[in-house]
Parts: C-alpha cells; structure tokens; sequence
C-alpha cells in the first residue's frame, strides 16, 4: 500500500492542473463555478479547447486520439477538471457514442464518424429512453423495418439531454419484435436533420429545458447507419450504459461546490457571527467532508484495482453515493441561501441577492434527476445486492 | 382534548374545497396561471373574497370574520391539497395578522378591509439580504423628516413584493428596535424588481430611496415581538398548507405505484418502494398531529405567548423535515416524469422547498427549541 | 377542535397520578426508574395492587372487573403509569389471552380462568411463534391430535418471553393439516405443570434470560382448555394481535427517559459546561421530544376517533414509529453514558459508574427487539402500504 | 497511491485468518471463551505471540517485529472478522503503542518483550468516571513521596483491567500535565473490580489507595499529548477491525436472506430487505476506504503529527457510523434469531456497540472536525 501519487503522476497531475486552470477560457470556468448555465457554444468552444491539447477523448484508442492512460490518471483527469471548474467533454460524443463506434463500428464508420465527433463537430443526443419505461430500457417500442437497404423509424424517444442542439442521435430501436425484448433491438445514427424527425421542449421544474421529447415518424434511415449486426443493440447498449457508470461520481464537483458552501457561509451573518461558526453547520460539512472523502478513497481503490480491465465490485457504489452526495451538497447550499433560496426566477431582474443564492434552489430541484437518470439508485442497489451480495 | 373539526368548521372546509377544486383541479391551470405575473388568479382570488376566506381571522369591526386559527388551518390544508398560488398564507395570514396585531382602528379598517374584500393586496417587505429568520431590520432605515417617516433601503425576497397595492414594511428606528410602516407600492421612492419564487409564487427586491411612509400603529413603537409573532402564526397556518401538499403528494405517489409497470411487474410489487411510501404517510401523520395541535394552542386564550411560539416552531419544524422527506421522495418514486413541470408532483415538491424557507427550516427551528431543552423535564401536549 | 381536557378527564388522570405515585412500591418504581430488571414478585405484586384499585384490567367487561373508560381514559391511564414508573399489568393477562377468553370462552372457562387471570394468580405465557416461521405466524407447525375428548401436543414455541415464570401457556397449535394454513388452527390452553411441557431458555445479547423455548411432548390436553370452535384458531389470534397494538406505542416510558437522560447529560463534565450544553446533544434531544410529542399527539387523535369501535387508520403508525423512538432515545443513554457504556455486566462487582450509565447498552441491545416482535416493523409497512395507501 | 497489500502483508494476512479461523471458526467456541475470566483464550494469545502478532508494531530491539500501522490493521481486520476477544487493539495497539513511545530503553524491552512474548498482558487504565474521551487525567492523582510516586484515585473502565500482569495508568502530576506510571496489577494499594464488557471482553474498575508506581519514561512530564497519539493510532486499527466485523455481519446477513423463507417466499425476494443490504455494503465499503487511507497516512514518515491525527478521526467516525447502522440493521435483517447470544450476529453488533463507546463515537470525533473546517478549502486525500 502505497499513500502518495508517484513523481510522475504528480507532476502529470500538475500539468493537467495548470492547463486547465489557464488554457480554458475564464469566462466559461467562471459561470460552472456560480452554478449557472453554459450555452451551446461554450460547451463546444471548451471541448475543442480540450482536444486541441488531446485532452477531450484519452480513453479512445489510441489510433482515434486517446492516450492510453493508466486508470489513475483518467481519475486525476476527470478529478482536476471539476476542481478547476471545467466542464468536462460532451458525454454523448466522448464517453457513450465515441467508444461504441470505436469498439463495433466499421471502418468507413470510423473514418466517418471518430474524427467529428472527437472534436463536436456533430454534437450528438443519445436516444434510449422511452415515454413509460422508466429503468427498464429493453421494453423500448421505438420500431425500425427495412425497406430496400434503408430502415423507417417510428416511434417516441424521451429524457433527450440537450437534444435542441443535436445534429445528430445515436438511438435504440427495435428491429425484431418476435423474440426475447433484449434480443430485438439494434442500434441506429440518425441524422436529426432528417425528415420526420421532430424535438420538443420538455419544461423541468426547475423552470429550465434541458431535456426533450424526440419523435420519430416515418424517418428513413440508410442501412450503413446501423452500428454493429442487426438485433444486437442490447449488447452496444450495455456497452455504452457500462462505460457510463465509470467515473460516474462526480466527486471533484461536490468537492469544489461544498468547498464554495464554506466560503458562502462564512460570508452569511448568523446570531453573534457566521454561519459557518454555527456548530450545526460546520458538523453537518465536516461529515460530508468526510464522506465525500470515503467516496473518492472509494473510486481511487476502484481505479487502483481495474487496471488489469475487470470493474471492481465496488464501482457500483460510485453512483449511489455520488449523486446522494451530490444531492445533500446541493440541500446544504439551499440552506445556507436561507430565505435568499426563494429567488429563484431572477433572470435579468434587479436582486440584492448573491447569484450563488439565486442559483441553489434551481440546482437542488435539478439535482433530484440524478438519483433517477442514467440508471436510477433503485437499479444501483438491486445490482448491488444481486451481483455483489447474491441476492 | 378532541382533533375533530365542528360542523361549521367542515362546511368552511367543503366550501374552500370545492372553490379551489374547481379551479385547479385540472394542473395544467395552476401551470398556466403561475407561468406570468401576477402567479396568481385574480378571479379565484375575488371568490376567495366573496366566500370569507381573506378575512378570515380578522374581527368583524375590522371587516373580517372574526374566525380563529383552526378555520385559517382548514383553509391553508386545502391551499396546500391544490398548492393554489393565491397568497393566502403571505398576505391574509401573515401581513394581515401583523395588522390585526399592531394597526390603529383606522388603519384595520382600511388595510384589512381592502384585504377582505380582495380589493387590495398587501404584502411584508421584511426580509432583508443576508438576514436569515430574524424579526428586527438593520437593512431598510427609517428617518423623522418634515414631520413624517421616510424609509431607506432594501428589502428581499418580499413575497408577492411587485404586485402588491400596499406594502408593510419593517424598518429600523432611529432610537434602535424596528419600527413597522405602510405605504403605497407605487408611491414615490419605491422601486420593485418581481420575480419568480421556485413554486411559481412571485417575489420582489423593493428599494426604499427616501420613500414616504405612515408607521402602522403606535408611531416609534419597537415591534419585533409583534413581527415574531405574526411569522409563528404564519407558521402554524404553514405547517398545516405543508400537510395538505403532502398529503396530495403521497397519493399522487400512491397511484403512480399502483397503476404503472416496470420490467412488467406493476410497481406496487416492488417492495423497496411500498415501504418508502409508507414511511412518507407516517411522517406526514406525525406533521398532521403537530400541526393541529398547534393551531389549537394559538387557538386557545389560555395559552401564553411563549407557548404560542413554542407550538408555532414544533409544528413547522416537523412539517418542514417532513416536507423536505416527501418532497424529495415523491420526485424519487415516480422517477423521471417527477422531475417535469407538465406532471404534478414535482411543483408540490417546489412549493415544499418554498414554505421551507419562507419561514426557517427544521434546523433552524430545532435550533430554538435547543435552547430551552433544558428548562423542562417531559413536554405534555394536555399541559 | 378542542386543546384542553375535560374537567372530568383532568380529575381522573390527577386521581391516577396520585394512586400510582403513592400506592405502588416505592421499590418497584425505582427499578423501572433505574432500567433495572423487575424480579416475578414485583411483577406480580404490582398487577395485584393495580387489581385491588381496579387498575389492571379496565377494559376487560365490567362483568369480569372493567371500567368502560373511553378510548380517552385507558389512554391515560396507560401514559399516567408510564410516566409514573409503574410496570403496566402483565400483558400476557390483561391483555392478551384475558380478553380473548371473555370473547371466545365458554361461560364455564370465563368462571374457571378471568378471575385468577385478572390476579395473576394464573401467571400465563404465549406459546404463538415458532422457530424458522418469524413474522409468518399462520406456517405454525405445533401439532394437536384428538385422543378421545383429549389432544396430545407435540412441537416447539420460541420467544415466550417470561415463560420460566408461567403457570400456564395459550398456545397455536394445528389441529388440521389438510386445509389452508390459516383454517387449520385452534387455541388450547395448557397448563405448564403438564408431563411433556419443557422449558428451556434463550440467552440474549444483553445478557439477559427473558426468552425461551418451550417443547411439547405428548403433551395430553383435556378438551375443555380449547378456546373456541376447533379450527377458529387464527380468528383468536387475529383478535389478540389486534389488541396488542393498541396502546402498543410506549410514548410516555420513551418521554420519562428522555427526560432522565436531559438529567444524566447535565451531570456530565462535557469541555466547559455539561453535555446538555453541548449544542448537537441539546439539538438531538429537542429533535426527540418533538418527534415524542408528535407521536403522543398522533396517539391521541387515535383514541380520540376509536370511540365508534373503529381503528383509526393512523394506529399502525404507532407501534412503528414508537419503536423506532424508543430505540432512538436508548441509542441517545447510550451516547450520553459515553466510555461508562462499557461497564455492562457489572452485577455485583464494584462500579463507580452510575447505573443508568450500565444499563445503558444492555437495555440498547435489548431493545433492538422491538421493532421485531409483537409485528415487525416490516410488517407494520406492510400494512400501511397495503391497507391505507391500497398498495 | 495504491492500496494493494504487498505479498508480506498477504501473508501475514494469511496467517492471522488461519489462526483465528482455526479457533473461532464454531462461533459457540467463542460463546464459551467470553463466558468467564479473562474473556478470551490464553492458549490462542500464546498463539499469537509465536506469530509475532503481538510484537507486530514494536521495534526488533523492543523485542518487537518492527511493522508497521499497516500491518496492524491488517491483524485488526481479521480479529475484527470472527470477533475474536484477544486482547489485540487494547493490550498490543493502545497500550504497547503508547509504552513504545513514551518509555525508556529498559521500559521498553520490558513491557514490550513481556507483551509481545505473551507473557505479561498489559492495560492502560485511563479512562475515568465521567469523563469523555480525553487525553488528561483529573481522577487519579500522583503524588512524590519518599522519593518515589504514588498513585491515589478511580479509573474506569480499563479494559481487561482486572487480569493484566501490568497496568499503564495516566495521572495528574502535581505542578499540572498528566504523567504516565506504570505498576503491576496485584500490588499494593491496587484493588480491582472486573466485569464484562458488552461484547464479551473484560474491563474494570481499578482504585489506587497510594500505591506505588514508577513513571513511564520521564518522571513529571506531561504526556496528554502521546495519550492522545496511541488512542488515535488504536482508531484507526479499531476502524479496520470494525470494518472486518462488519464485513461478516454482512455476510452473514446476506446468507440468511439467501437462505430462509417467509410466507412461502425466499427472503430474498423481500426488496425492501435486499436494498437495505445494499446500504450496508456501501457503508461498509465506504469505510473500508477511509480506514486503509488512515493506515497508510499513519505509515506514511512524510506525514505530520496533525494529519495523523486528523486522519485517525476521519477513519473512526466513519467506521463508528457505519458500525452502528450495521449493526442494527444486521439484526433487523435476521429477525428474533439476531437477539440470542447462541448466534453470531448480535454478538458482531455487539462488539462493534463497544468498539464505538471505547474510543468515541462518530459525534465525538465529527465535532473535532468540525471545529477545523473552515481551515481548509477541499480535503483531498492525495495530499
């Protein structure tokens, strides 16, 4: 057992450090650190910042632009990049699609695909979820038939992240209705551009629009769009969801943000002094402190332990206690706001009031999605106690 | 000792339901209504008039009712079943009893009668910027000039601040303590900033630059007890709106269960999530019991003042940790569709996370009821 | 709505108050007082004190010694003697298998056995669980054959709490095997003193001999001890359940240690002050007396609407919820006993450590038990998902 | 970073389990081994010590094996694992550690030699009546007299107190401070009380009527400070035979819920059950995580005397909370069969119960971080 990085990933620590701290642009590090939203172009601007320094996709293989890192560096990556305020690659390209096509595409898919999306020049949505289905993906109803070498696609997707700037969407869909429900699905790359494909908004309660409903009516598709062999979507997809779980708990974040918290409460007056110095406060952040260092001990053992490919049992706990995490963060932050949580629309009006404070109510209510999204904390714990535990 | 409501009392309670059923029953009207300012139905509002319910607990020489906190409860539980955007708990409840409490004759008469009537809306300009819960103001400043008052400063988050017709507004003496002051929300020397509250209520930062305002009551008279006071009897009206969104959230969580399936097992098979909602129907029980006890003590003439805020903090305190455990749940049990603001049970959510700090959480109330801890031996609810 | 007692309610309860404070053993009182164990004769003795006042068994038929009180007054007689350290009547009498007899029993078994069950002259035990059934109290496998006019009994009970002391035992047993489980039932009564009746002790992990085993061996029963029709069995034993969790939430013996553990932590030395100044103990404690208040409150709007016979849907929130507390508040002693927690066995060995602080995690660990017997907490879930919110 | 034991570590390991599992592997054999005095088995403390277990920490000049707080826990785990009653954390971790530190050259070879030889059991008797986890003494006084010291006072609870061959005790000099002394356990003016601890281990209530005592290392320097090292440093080990505990409470949890049935249904297809497992393998691993970290910050010499410290406290707070949710729910879980002492699962319960009383429970050790939190912006374990 060994307590400290190595020399050389310290300074491969470092080095990451001081590139993101300097190389991406300020303005957008500045609006993740006050909690506000990021437009179209930033998130591009900054993933291309990224893959100009071959930072965007170093999980890739390396003859598409990864760089072989050991699994402790993609964690010092993934960390420095939360601590520094930066928004990390595109999802959709990076870590769910790229890797797909990377692994059980065809060259000409390679070739077509790899390169833009490396750099965003397609901004992909993803298209599994469906209206009803909840966690249970494979009962999709999203329906492709052939029709000479092309395939029509009918159907509904739902919970589509930023599907308002997708150019395109890599989808489930099914393509054999008369077997087993896994063994009917196959994957397709739709051009949203298409005919027939339509996006619209879905309002979340938080007041923002975030996700979308994506409707598919008679959209054709040419058959070269299929990843992989038909009917063996199941597999890509459970692939991708894998992949999804790997650095999944957003530990830098919560770090940076209850580290914000403290300098908030210390700003925030309360009886004689701060809030900080209130006794309830400072225990209640010292033991998410605390356990927010368990997690990342936790996912430094998982790295520490997948070098040789195999996940660690313990990965499932990443998730869980990550986003219950990153949820009691955001409570906190709303009451540290106190009554200045109730300014929450505030949009270009006039307000006393720190935009930190405006912002915690929005988050903490956008914050209940990710107990739910990308495989829910029921799903968690039922592989937990499956897999793990046997039962 | 008896938790059952009379019979006028019950009738109130039909009436206020069925007014309020009628009008938001379908959600997509309560969406549509709080989607622009003012975030509420000035019709609703004007039959909430002509029913009684803005008078509610003022005397009826000041143009009220003259009914008590258990019908001002009755009324809040079903604000709280359609989480009805109508400011009652705000403007009837809490700026009202502040008026009731400390007004002269005249100004009763005209404030809460204009309020009664639902002629005109008042609103409490008293929280300030990084004040948290307290009864005095150090923000907004008052100054004796030419024989009158003028106010000084700003106050936010004031609910309902932009659209109000008359303004409370709490502000420091000149000689110490806080004073409380009335004037027009369009007069001179007051700028308002409106916005939207995470329930879709509305709320205000008002700037004071000089304004001239009337004290309400007893001019320079420090009231800081008497703006306590009208918070814990806010808060006792609070617990009991907090009870009946709960309430309607677990039974709209109830019937997601029984009527939705997953990996083709209805989710009502799935015991994980059955026992979660038993544990919400407990909480908000033991948030009921607390709230109907406390709006009995405010009711009560033989109950102190001390133990009329003691009550007030017990009942929201527990309401507020039950909120917060329901609100979070709800969203949580129905999965992603909780989380859109086309589907119900997400606003319940919001209008929780409101209540909760409008008026101080659980822990800051737990906080107040530390302090005595040690001043009693059991707590006995029969006294 | 009304706050108050009646005048009528307050004189009785101020009349209860005294009689329990000043005719109950001074000596009794100070064991419960100290959590300490009551020895049989102090049970015994305090029921039949309770008798001679027509205190043990008011809700029994008047006929047989009860009061008709309201739901109101049994209410507080059973907080009033909590409160005032008085041991309740022994449950298993007064109860449980006495209202049973006064319903089911034939008029010559109401004569023979409500009497001395009233005086605890008969000192009954349960014989309902059996080892490996757990909360599935219907799969019992005690078995009762006809042998003329009498049956023989062979099987095993568990958990019959205080069974070393019992004269007699009401037990389950099967007397049909051949239908559905719950039809094939009945009730006998049998007296303990029976060749083939053994009893044999469970050691528990605090330590203590209140559990057993009870082992029937051929067993010969005369037919006259069956309660009710052969085969009504679990109508009984639906009845006596029923009534077990009325009353069954012990909020005012939760409510008397908490406020002896607000005495305990100001006797301790906590940095400058006592551990009642600490603000996280005093926050915990505040948080507990509201939660205690919510539950008695939630108590008595259930008695207050059983008036009609009716149970209030809310009773099942109490036995849950009240556990749950009385847990809470032991873990709390515990906390407050800090390093004297360790002092657990301490018997007659020399202490300086107070005796609540030794009591303190044998009575934690015992009382693990209450949210497992007399209805799991996981069945008490269920009930309120099934039968209130219909799922 | 890498939290790989290396093949040494898995050896030692290795042999541990081998040991402990020979004598411990029939849980009744350790239900007959705490059922009298001294609690634990002799023959398998002489095992220990032909192992090398008992020296493990010390230096080979002290007699010792000269590892490391990494190896420590590595032995802690798996006494933790079948909660074995030996003596370990508090005869070899606690008061070896501190005579380690503190005690002069011949000190050393004596206490530690006889200790790691299995020979002389030693006890630290700190604690005092009413007092809560600090590093002071106030209870027992030391006075010099004839030129040499005397020690008059209570301590209690001193664990295995009552059978040591020597006792560590900790007094409050005259001029101020808290020394160290040491004696042997049947000598005069040393009247011992011993009982059972919840877990089956043994502690004591020790009075000193003047008796006789030779200082541990220097006479009259105050020593809180290296109290307060040893006890940090038997935290972490503590968390790490928590952790152990834990693991196999789980185990056997999950075991039972695999095995049994109810209502005609395996446990096991009870969801409500099986997520609540979950919970507990994420606590468990959670402070697995944390507890190897302390022990690596504790083996680190780069390290300074505070984080060691501060490190310490992390480790034990998160095992004493997760210890306490395990233990309950691993009860829970069982149902009646969990109350009796005849299975294991109440005893693990059990044992973890005294473990988080010894040493502080996760409240005590929490409100020691706070107090720094705002000292640091992010806590990052990497350095």
């Amino acid at each position: 057992m060994r307590l400290q990085l190595s020399e050389e990933d310290e300074a491969f620590r470092a080095e990451l450090r001081t590139f993101f701290t300097t190389e991406v642009d300020e303005g957008v590090r500045a609006t993740v650190r006050d909690r506000g939203e990021l437009t179209k172009e930033q998130i591009v601007e900054t993933h291309r910042t990224l893959n100009a320094a071959g930072l965007a996709v170093p999980h890739w293989p390396v003859e598409w632009g990864g760089k072989d890192w050991s699994p402790l560096r993609r964690h010092l990556w993934h960390e420095e990049m939360q601590r520094a305020c930066v928004p990390p690659p595109l999802a959709f390209n990076a870590s769910m699609i790229g890797p797909v096509i990377a692994t059980f595409g065809s060259q000409e898919q390679k070739e077509r695909f790899l390169p833009p999306t490396a750099n965003v020049d397609i901004f992909w949505s993803q298209g599994f979820s469906e209206p009803g289905a909840g966690s249970d993906l494979a009962s999709l109803r999203t329906a492709a038939v052939r029709d000479g070498d092309d395939w029509i696609v009918n159907g509904q997707k739902t919970w589509t992240t930023l599907g308002q700037w997708g150019d395109w969407i890599f989808t489930l869909v099914r393509t054999n209705p008369d077997v087993k429900k896994q063994a009917g699905i196959s994957m397709l790359l739709i051009d949203m551009r298409s005919p027939g494909v339509e996006v619209r908004p879905i309002e979340l309660i938080d007041g923002g629009h975030e996700v979308n409903e994506v409707w598919f009516t008679d959209v054709r598709v040419p058959g070269e769009n299929l990843v992989g062999d038909v009917d063996s979507g199941w597999t890509q997809a459970k692939f991708l969801l894998g992949n999804e779980r790997v650095g999944v708990a957003p530990v830098g974040a919560t770090k940076r943000v209850l580290a914000q918290a403290k300098e908030w409460a210390a700003a925030t007056r309360s009886g004689d002094g701060t809030l900080l110095d209130d006794p309830h406060v400072a225990v209640r952040i010292a033991e998410l402190e605390n356990e927010l260092m368990a997690l990342e001990l936790t996912a430094l053992r998982v790295v520490a332990n997948s070098a040789d490919g195999k996940p660690h049992p313990a990965s499932s706990v990443l998730k869980l206690r990550g986003t219950e995490l990153q949820q009691a963060v955001s409570e906190l932050v709303v009451d540290v706001a106190g009554p200045g949580a109730l300014a929450f629309g505030t949009g270009d009006a006039d307000s006393d009031l720190p935009v930190w404070a405006r912002r915690s109510t929005p988050t903490y209510l956008n914050l209940r999605k990710a107990s739910i999204y990308g495989g829910s904390n029921e799903v968690q714990r039922q592989i937990i106690a499956g897999t793990i535990l046997g039962l | 000792m008896d938790f059952e409501l009379d019979e006028e009392q019950q009738a109130l309670r039909e009436a206020a339901r069925g007014l309020l059923r009628k009008r938001y029953a379908d959600f997509e009207t309560r969406r549509g209504t709080v989607a622009d300012a003012p975030g509420f139905d000035r019709d609703t509002w004007s039959k909430m008039a002509e029913m009684g319910l803005l008078g509610l607990p003022f005397t009826e020489d000041d143009g009220g009712m003259g009914a008590g906190p258990v019908e001002v409860a009755v009324v809040a539980e079903e604000i709280g079943r359609v989480i009805a955007p109508e400011p009652f708990l705000t403007s009837v409840v809490l700026t009202g009893g502040l008026v009731a409490a400390v007004g002269t004759t005249e100004q009763r008469a005209e404030l809460l009668g204009g309020l009664a009537s639902g002629e005109s809306l008042v609103a409490l300009a008293h929280a300030e910027p990084g004040a948290r819960w307290v009864s005095t103001a150090a923000g907004v400043r008052a100054e004796e000039a030419d024989g009158g008052w003028r106010l000084t400063g700003v106050k936010e988050p004031v609910p309902q601040g932009a659209e109000a017709d008359v303004l409370v507004v709490s502000a420091a003496l000149p000689d110490g303590g806080t004073g409380l002051f009335t004037l027009a929300g369009d007069d001179d020397g007051v700028t308002r900033s409106g916005y939207r509250a995470p329930d879709g209520s509305r709320a205000a930062r008002i700037t004071f630059d000089g304004a001239v305002a009337t004290p309400l009551g007893e001019a320079g008279q420090d009231q800081a007890t008497a703006i306590a006071a009208a918070h814990d009897g806010a808060r006792v009206a609070a617990a009991q709106q907090a009870v009946g969104a709960m309430q309607v959230a677990l039974e709209t969580t109830a019937g997601y269960l029984n009527s939705r399936e997953q990996f083709g097992v209805p989710l009502k098979r799935f015991q994980a999530l059955t026992f979660r909602a038993a544990d919400l129907y407990v909480a908000v029980e033991l948030a009921r019991s607390l709230a109907l006890w406390a709006a009995m003590v405010q009711a009560d003439p033989g109950t102190s003042a001390e133990e009329r805020s003691t009550a007030a903090a017990r009942a929201w305190a527990q309401a507020s940790k039950a909120g917060r455990l329901v609100g979070q749940e709800a969203i949580q049990l129905h999965g992603g569709i909780g989380m859109t603001a086309e589907y119900s049970v997400g606003s319940y959510t919001a209008h929780l996370t409101t209540l909760d700090h409008l008026l101080g959480d659980a822990r800051h109330h737990l906080g107040r009821l530390a302090a005595s801890v040690g001043d009693h031996a059991e707590v006995d609810p029969l006294g």
